[in-house]
């Protein structure tokens, strides 16, 4: 019990940014992989959650604060961007009644 | 009266007057508006002392921060081209039918005056980079818009091409730029760089290209004969009488003193392809129909013996070359204007339907004669004193000067043959029926023809003037590039 | 400071104009505002130039050089839009406040001197875009392209996030003199692989953003799809914030790295070249050739970031008056024909300068300046980018260059082919296009700059 | 050390789950009574004295009765629904101090789960996570009564969350620290109550409480009169149980949680001027704080049956129009009279 | 008050019971309680009535509206929080920082009451 508490205390930074850059490259592929608009732009927030964990990781190993303070930087623009993404999300549905980021054609590349 | 700037400033002040004028008058507006400026151009000719080098500078700070002056100035090389710059437009414009040309269309050859003689009198790189581009913009769109045929592709290939050249000069002009100690563009900057023999080779393929294609030498002529035929007669003699020489031009003001290494190692190769290019233009000219295509393949032929000329490296080739370029500027637009004058009144360019206009038009078949003799080189014609030049300087140029000689003297038999060829063609034999209602000239076409005739006699028989302008500066030239190259 | 706080006021103000049905003041208070914003950045331009706010933002003369030319722009976009915005929907006055907002992101993103701004501005400028990009709410186009945009900015914003967090991690600050610090004092060998990672990552979520291939992808359909004043804007004032914002980082911190990322950049500003040309080279549309022009651009306007010197910014800038003052006018052009003719192919111009000489020559004027003919402010501005690259030495690059230019010179002329030498078809009436008082006036101020720029550029080149 | 601190810790959180159960049961036994009283009836009064065994015999009837998951459900969403709402309306009893220090010669018990610095923002937390639990179970029912009722809930307590959360910053702006415990250490006495400081945020709290809880006047989440059942339409057995357990469970929360705020916990009058040992104190403040407890419980129910319910757009309005500018306004007028206090006095 | 992440090892133990209790019980009343089913059972309640449709379809943009509004003002009271705890070391100036960012805010709201975004009809 000793043993877990001290390992929890003392997580090295290491593990964080193994952790993180794990769970951004999941978004990514996520982003890349998944055809369904709503999981995309749920990729998309794990791709920001990933950050803004490594972000608290680092600004408690430097004893700085800015580090959480631009945590809620992205906190508060990542909501907002939600905001307008999920409108947008809704508009395309109406329109075209399918969330498959495939069956957006009418523009080619 | 010597602010050469003006001479600048006015086709740009005419140009944006003429896009307002409207009516039909535009022509005598823009008429009278070069003849002022061919007339602020003589006191720079009376003034001139060929011995003095660079005269009549004037420079300004352009851009500061990049060590860009606009940069000006005369010399005995530049002095006969801005000579045939301001002679020819007001007979261009003079040629032109003012019933079926507007406002803009002078507009356009008076901006193009300006970036030619920005072209020919600039001294520092940047300026003359600037000129030889704005001399492009009007030129495309007279083509393009008054031409016949294909007009839009065949424009869009002599764009493209011109401009491919340019950009490379561009690069070479910034590498030069790079070079200089102090990162300037002036041309005593440029022409004062050691470079080493590699890098002088790669300077040398950057600015040969793009005045070969302004040229053209031979692999890079493609764009030409479609572009001189779809042309109105206006444009064809721009572009033949005066802007093939901004290439020339360019080779000796600006290739020959930055590059003399490489000159020195592509010469020959330079020399073989204008050879090469004398004879294949020449050949291909004799089997031509077209009356205007037979004189765009000439113009291929003299100009190769031109750059020959230029890369003999020899007093005498360069000489002929400044002489010639203005003696093929007078020559052929004076043909072009004749080949126009016939087309207007038969509707015709094509040999095999013409013959023995002579008879209806008499006066226009004897301005028509003495301007082949020109062509061709007759004694006691312009032609004869710059061809005989240029096979001088052939015959002299270390190697293979002979062999030069030989296959550049062909020009002359050659080009007498299609000259003689094209004359008796469309003024002699019988007159086809349909030609009988064919009436002569009128008396300002009269003047025009009378004022090359004159011109081609004169300089033919008086041509040590125009000689002596040059002679200084090409020996001047010639002395740095043995210096540079020993 | 005074300018943002200016737009962000003016922004707020006209959403309230137009609760109150004030349609009509939007325009004059709009332009006043913008005067007014560019007279704070005027007179900053001789204050002492420190970082401000805790040191998150910096007005020196970059900055504001780029603020001023952002809200020009932003202004002429907007005189533009009297009547288009009226035609695609009734909330006009969010349209305003939108794109006052994306401004205000803008010049943020010109102004940054910590990251945490570079990630404001950059996202307050997407956020609003997002909208105004998928406006018209009916046409499928426009949703896909705010769809595609909303994605791909959220995906990049991501990117950047990761690449300032890996900075942080490595130096403890957001902060671009503490980086610049960090860099010049560490030995080559002892930078945290992080610092580089995040270089790496930084490096993609800003080409994401001004749209440098291989992350181009999303360009020319977000172009295609959005309404024609939005493109204009999004091609013109958010690429030119988003290379003031790209350029100040790597001039500031990255340049002691430069054996790191220039090879990365190089290849990136080839590949964009190609990519941008090319493509552009077999539209039909012309909107769509003016989207793979602008990644072009892109590809240009990074050679000054590669081959970083004293005259990287005022190559930048020049740069980007250039293109902007033409995409202006060129987006204004296609706005005015496809309400004539409905379509926005090259067709479309067919034959215009028949029915009206001054758009014809207005649309030419701004061809040869994308294209860069001399006495054009394109030529200077490519001049620029040109001498940047030789400086350096990238002569291959240059090469190269010079072959894109000549790709560009033939689509470029190939609008001017349509406007000149093709005729009319006959489905069209040839009722000749009225162009609009607004029009001619922004037509008249873009090109008289863009001329004035190609003749005398001393003034501009010496700001910076 | 650590190892005894944890079994402390379990020990503590046993039993405050097993009051909370037990509490949450009576409730149910208590609302109908207190509905009787309000009638003038007497309410259950079979299964024992008074009805005392009813929770008991409705708790077992909840086991034995046939668990019903539709057709069309998603099973999965279906089953964590409930437990998701169960949970989360157990653990944020977690940080809320019951009372004082217990001292057992050298062993001190504190009689609070966890001792975080952030319990507001805990609470603030777990609270937004009981949505979660509602929405699951009314979308995966796939039944249009239960969507339509988890849609309302879900808009309604994150519409009430914002009142919430804006009238707990005007109660921090007084105390300065998120941390419960402090908060409640700092209302020692009766005039350090925070409810002398903070009227108006009290108000808005409790009304955004009723409206966290889906308790009459804010039920439209379940109506019986428009949705049937709401969002628990299509629950049968236990998992309707631990629906509504969590509900009760809520209303006790919400309850400690008002009273810890505002009414100074377990803080009694005089408490320190009795003279009588710290242990002593700390149970009798256990016992006050629990009397606070369920006075708040009778006023949950007491307004049950005194204001009828609101209608949807009445709902909204007087969450975002009447609620949010009067929180705002709570802070504002918070911060100036504090700061004037501060400066001028 | 110094924290560790040791203090939050209770609300674990705390969330580890109540999990265990919800489970319990619904494995619970899965073995106790009869199973008697029938296809009649298995549909979906609605009032006796054939069941018409999906149950799943698109519902008033209102909610969403309220969904996005929340988002956003929520992450404005987050934003708050620092500032309340600490408000009396950042005296007067704080106070009129957080006045103008509430302001602003309250501009939005204003706006947003304006265009008709909560008002259900």
């Amino acid at each position: 019990m000793d043993n877990f508490i001290t390992n929890l205390q003392g997580v090295p930074l290491q593990h964080y940014l193994i952790f993180c850059s794990t769970i951004f490259a999941i978004g990514v592929v996520g982003v890349l992989t998944r055809r369904n608009v709503i999981i995309i732009m749920m990729s998309i927030e794990l791709m920001l959650n990933s950050v803004n964990l490594l972000l608290a990781a680092f600004s408690a190993h430097h004893g700085d604060a800015a580090g959480q303070v631009f945590v809620f930087f992205i906190m508060a623009l990542a909501a907002a961007e939600v905001a307008v993404g999920l409108a947008i999300v809704i508009m395309v549905y109406r329109n075209t009644k399918s969330l498959d980021i495939d069956s957006l054609t009418k523009l080619r590349l | 009266m010597d602010n050469l700037f003006s001479l600048l400033l006015l086709p740009l002040i005419s140009a944006i007057v003429l896009v307002f004028v409207r009516s039909d008058r535009a022509k005598w507006v823009a008429l009278l508006l070069s003849l002022i400026n061919l007339g602020l151009t003589v006191p720079f000719l009376l003034r001139f002392d060929p011995q003095a080098g660079v005269q009549f500078e004037q420079m300004w700070v352009w851009i500061e921060r990049l060590n860009v002056n606009f940069h000006i100035g005369l010399d005995g090389i530049s002095l006969p081209l801005v000579l045939l710059t301001n002679g020819l437009i007001p007979l261009i414009i003079a040629t032109t039918d003012h019933t079926r040309f507007k406002g803009n269309f002078y507009a356009l050859v008076l901006f193009m005056q300006l970036g030619l003689l920005l072209v020919f009198t600039a001294l520092d790189a940047f300026s003359f980079y600037v000129g030889w581009e704005i001399a492009l913009i009007p030129i495309y769109f007279i083509c393009a818009l008054w031409g016949t045929g294909d007009r839009v592709a065949t424009n869009l290939k002599f764009f493209i091409y011109t401009f491919a050249g340019s950009i490379l000069m561009l690069i070479g002009i910034l590498y030069l730029y790079q070079q200089t100690p102090a990162g300037s563009f002036e041309w005593t900057a440029f022409a004062g760089l050691n470079l080493p023999e590699t890098t002088q080779h790669w300077v040398f393929w950057a600015f040969f290209l793009a005045f070969a294609i302004k040229i053209p030498i031979l692999p890079f002529h493609t764009w030409q004969p479609n572009t001189y035929v779809q042309a109105p007669a206006a444009g064809t003699m721009l572009l033949s009488g005066i802007m093939l020489k901004m290439g020339v031009f360019g080779l000796i003001r600006w290739l020959l003193p930055i590059a003399p290494l490489g000159v020195a190692e592509y010469g020959t190769l330079v020399m073989t392809l204008c050879v090469i290019g004398i004879v294949y233009a020449s050949l291909i000219a004799f089997r031509q129909d077209d009356a205007k295509r037979l004189i765009a393949y000439s113009s291929i032929a003299h100009v190769g013996l031109i750059s020959g000329g230029v890369f003999s490296l020899t007093v005498d080739g360069l000489q002929g070359a400044m002489i010639q370029m203005v003696n093929h500027g007078i020559s052929v637009v004076g043909l072009f204007f004749v080949i126009d004058l016939i087309e207007r009144r038969t509707g015709s360019r094509s040999l095999s339907e013409l013959g023995g206009l002579a008879s209806r038009t008499p006066k226009l078949a004897i301005a028509f004669l003495i301007l082949v003799m020109g062509a061709v080189g007759l004694p006691l014609t312009n032609g004869f004193i710059g061809e005989f030049l240029l096979l001088k300087g052939l015959f002299g140029t270390a190697g293979y000067g002979l062999w030069y000689a030989v296959f550049g003297g062909l020009t002359l038999i050659l080009g007498a043959v299609y000259m003689l060829r094209l004359y008796q063609k469309t003024m002699l034999g019988e007159l086809p029926e349909q030609w009988f209602s064919v009436s002569d000239i009128k008396s300002t076409d009269v003047v025009i023809l009378g004022i090359l005739v004159v011109l081609v006699v004169v300089i033919g028989v008086l041509p040590n003037y125009l000689l002596e302008l040059s002679e200084p500066a090409i020996n001047n030239l010639l002395q740095q590039i043995s210096f540079r190259t020993a | 400071m005074g300018a943002i706080i200016t737009l962000s006021l003016l922004a707020i103000l006209l959403l309230y104009l137009g609760l109150f049905k004030a349609k009509s003041a939007l325009l004059p208070v709009t332009l006043a505002g913008l005067a007014l914003a560019i007279g704070f950045e005027w007179y900053g331009w001789n204050q002492m130039a420190a970082p401000q706010y805790s040191g998150m933002v910096l007005f020196d003369h970059y900055a504001i050089a780029f603020s001023i030319l952002c809200i020009f722009i932003a202004g002429l976009v907007l005189s533009l839009s009297k009547a288009y915005f009226k035609a695609i929907s009734e909330n006009v006055a969010e349209y305003y406040a939108l794109i006052l907002f994306s401004l205000v992101g803008a010049l943020l993103v010109c102004a940054y001197h910590n990251f945490a701004i570079l990630f404001i501005g950059i996202e307050v400028m997407s956020v609003a875009l997002y909208i105004l990009v998928g406006i018209r709410k009916k046409d499928r186009a426009s949703n896909e392209a705010a769809l595609k945009y909303f994605l791909m900015g959220a995906f990049s914003t991501g990117f950047l996030l990761f690449g300032i967090t890996l900075m942080y991690g490595a130096t403890g600050s957001f902060d671009l003199n503490e980086l610049q610090q960090y860099v010049r004092s560490t030995p080559d060998h002892q930078i945290s692989p992080l610092f580089f990672a995040g270089i790496l990552l930084m490096l993609v979520g800003l080409c994401f953003k001004v749209g440098a291939a291989p992350f181009h992808f999303w360009t020319p359909d977000v172009y295609d799809g959005s309404p024609i004043l939005i493109t204009a804007y999004m091609s013109t004032v958010v690429k030119v914030a988003s290379f003031a914002g790209f350029l100040r980082l790597f001039s500031m911190v990255m340049v002691p790295l430069d054996g790191f990322w220039e090879p990365l950049l190089l290849t990136i500003a080839i590949i964009t070249l190609f990519v941008g040309n090319i493509s552009a080279l077999v539209q039909s549309s012309f909107k769509r050739m003016l989207a793979y022009s602008s990644i072009a651009h892109a590809g240009y306007m990074l050679f000054a970031i590669l081959s970083i010197g004293s005259l990287s910014p005022s190559a930048i800038l020049t740069y980007g008056l250039a293109y902007s003052l033409a995409s202006v006018v060129a987006f204004a052009a296609l706005i005015l024909v496809k309400r004539q003719i409905g379509t926005d192919q090259f067709e479309s111009f067919n034959g215009l300068a028949k029915q009206n000489r001054f758009l014809a020559f207005v649309v030419t004027v701004a061809m040869l300046s994308l294209a860069g003919i001399p006495l054009t402010a394109g030529f200077i501005g490519k001049f620029m980018m040109f001498g940047r690259v030789m400086e350096s030495y990238h002569t291959l690059l240059l090469v190269l260059a010079a072959i894109n230019a000549v790709i560009g010179v033939c689509y470029y002329l190939r609008v001017v082919v349509h406007l000149y030498f093709k005729s009319v078809g006959d489905q069209v009436e040839t009722s000749a296009i009225k162009v609009p008082l607004n029009f001619q006036i922004i037509f008249a101020i873009s090109i008289l700059l863009t001329l004035a720029v190609g003749v005398y550029p001393e003034w501009l080149i010496n700001l910076l | 050390m650590e190892t005894a601190f944890l079994l402390e810790k379990l020990i503590l959180v046993v039993v405050i789950f097993t009051i909370t159960l037990v509490i949450a049961m009576y409730s149910t036994l208590a609302e109908r009574k207190i509905a009787g009283f309000m009638q003038d009836r007497h309410g259950p009064d079979r299964a024992g004295a008074f009805g005392i065994l009813q929770p008991l015999c409705d708790g077992g009837k909840f086991f034995f009765k046939e668990e019903i998951i539709p057709a069309g459900a998603h099973k999965g969403l279906f089953i964590m629904g409930p437990v998701i709402a169960i949970i989360t309306a157990c653990i944020s009893s977690a940080v809320i101090p019951w009372g004082q220090t217990l001292t057992f010669g050298d062993t001190t018990i504190t009689l609070q789960v966890a001792e975080v610095n952030i319990g507001v923002l805990y609470i603030f937390g777990v609270i937004a996570l009981g949505v979660y639990g509602i929405m699951l179970g009314g979308w995966a029912s796939n039944n249009k009564f239960s969507l339509m009722g988890a849609i309302r809930a879900a808009s309604q307590s994150i519409s009430y969350e914002i009142g919430l959360g804006l009238s707990l910053i005007a109660l921090l702006m007084v105390t300065g620290t998120l941390s419960i415990g402090e908060i409640v250490a700092q209302q020692s006495g009766f005039v350090n109550w925070n409810i002398w400081s903070q009227p108006l945020g009290f108000i808005i709290f409790v009304t955004c409480a009723f409206a966290e809880c889906n308790r009459v006047p804010f039920d439209l989440p379940e109506c019986e009169t428009e949705l049937v059942g709401g969002y628990h339409t299509e629950y049968s057995s236990m998992k309707l149980g631990l629906y509504m357990f969590s509900e009760y469970i809520n209303m006790f929360v919400s309850s400690a949680l008002m009273a810890a705020l505002y009414f100074g916990g377990y803080n009694f009058p005089f408490m320190h001027d009795l003279g009588l040992s710290a242990n002593w104190i700390t149970i009798i403040g256990v016992l006050v704080f629990f009397s606070k407890i369920f006075a708040f419980i009778f006023f949950f129910m007491w307004i049950r049956w005194t204001l009828p319910r609101f209608r949807y757009d009445q709902l909204m309005r007087l969450g975002w129009k009447k609620l949010i500018p009067l929180a705002i306004a709570n802070i504002v007028l918070t911060g100036v009279i504090i700061l004037i206090k501060d400066t001028f006095f | 008050m110094e924290n560790t992440p040791f203090d939050y090892v209770p609300i674990l133990i705390q969330l580890a019971v109540a999990a265990g209790f919800g489970i319990t019980t619904i494995i619970g009343t899965h073995l106790l309680g009869p199973k008697v089913r029938n296809a009649n059972k298995l549909t979906s309640f609605e009032s006796g009535v054939e069941v018409i449709g999906n149950a799943r379809q698109p519902f008033s943009i209102k909610y969403f509206l309220v969904a996005i509004l929340f988002v956003i003002f929520d992450i404005e009271v987050i934003f708050m929080y620092p500032w309340a705890v600490n408000f009396r070391e950042f005296g007067w100036e704080g106070l009129v920082q957080m006045f103008v960012f509430m302001g602003l805010l309250l501009l939005g709201f204003i706006y947003i009451l304006k265009k008709k975004a909560l008002d259900w009809e």
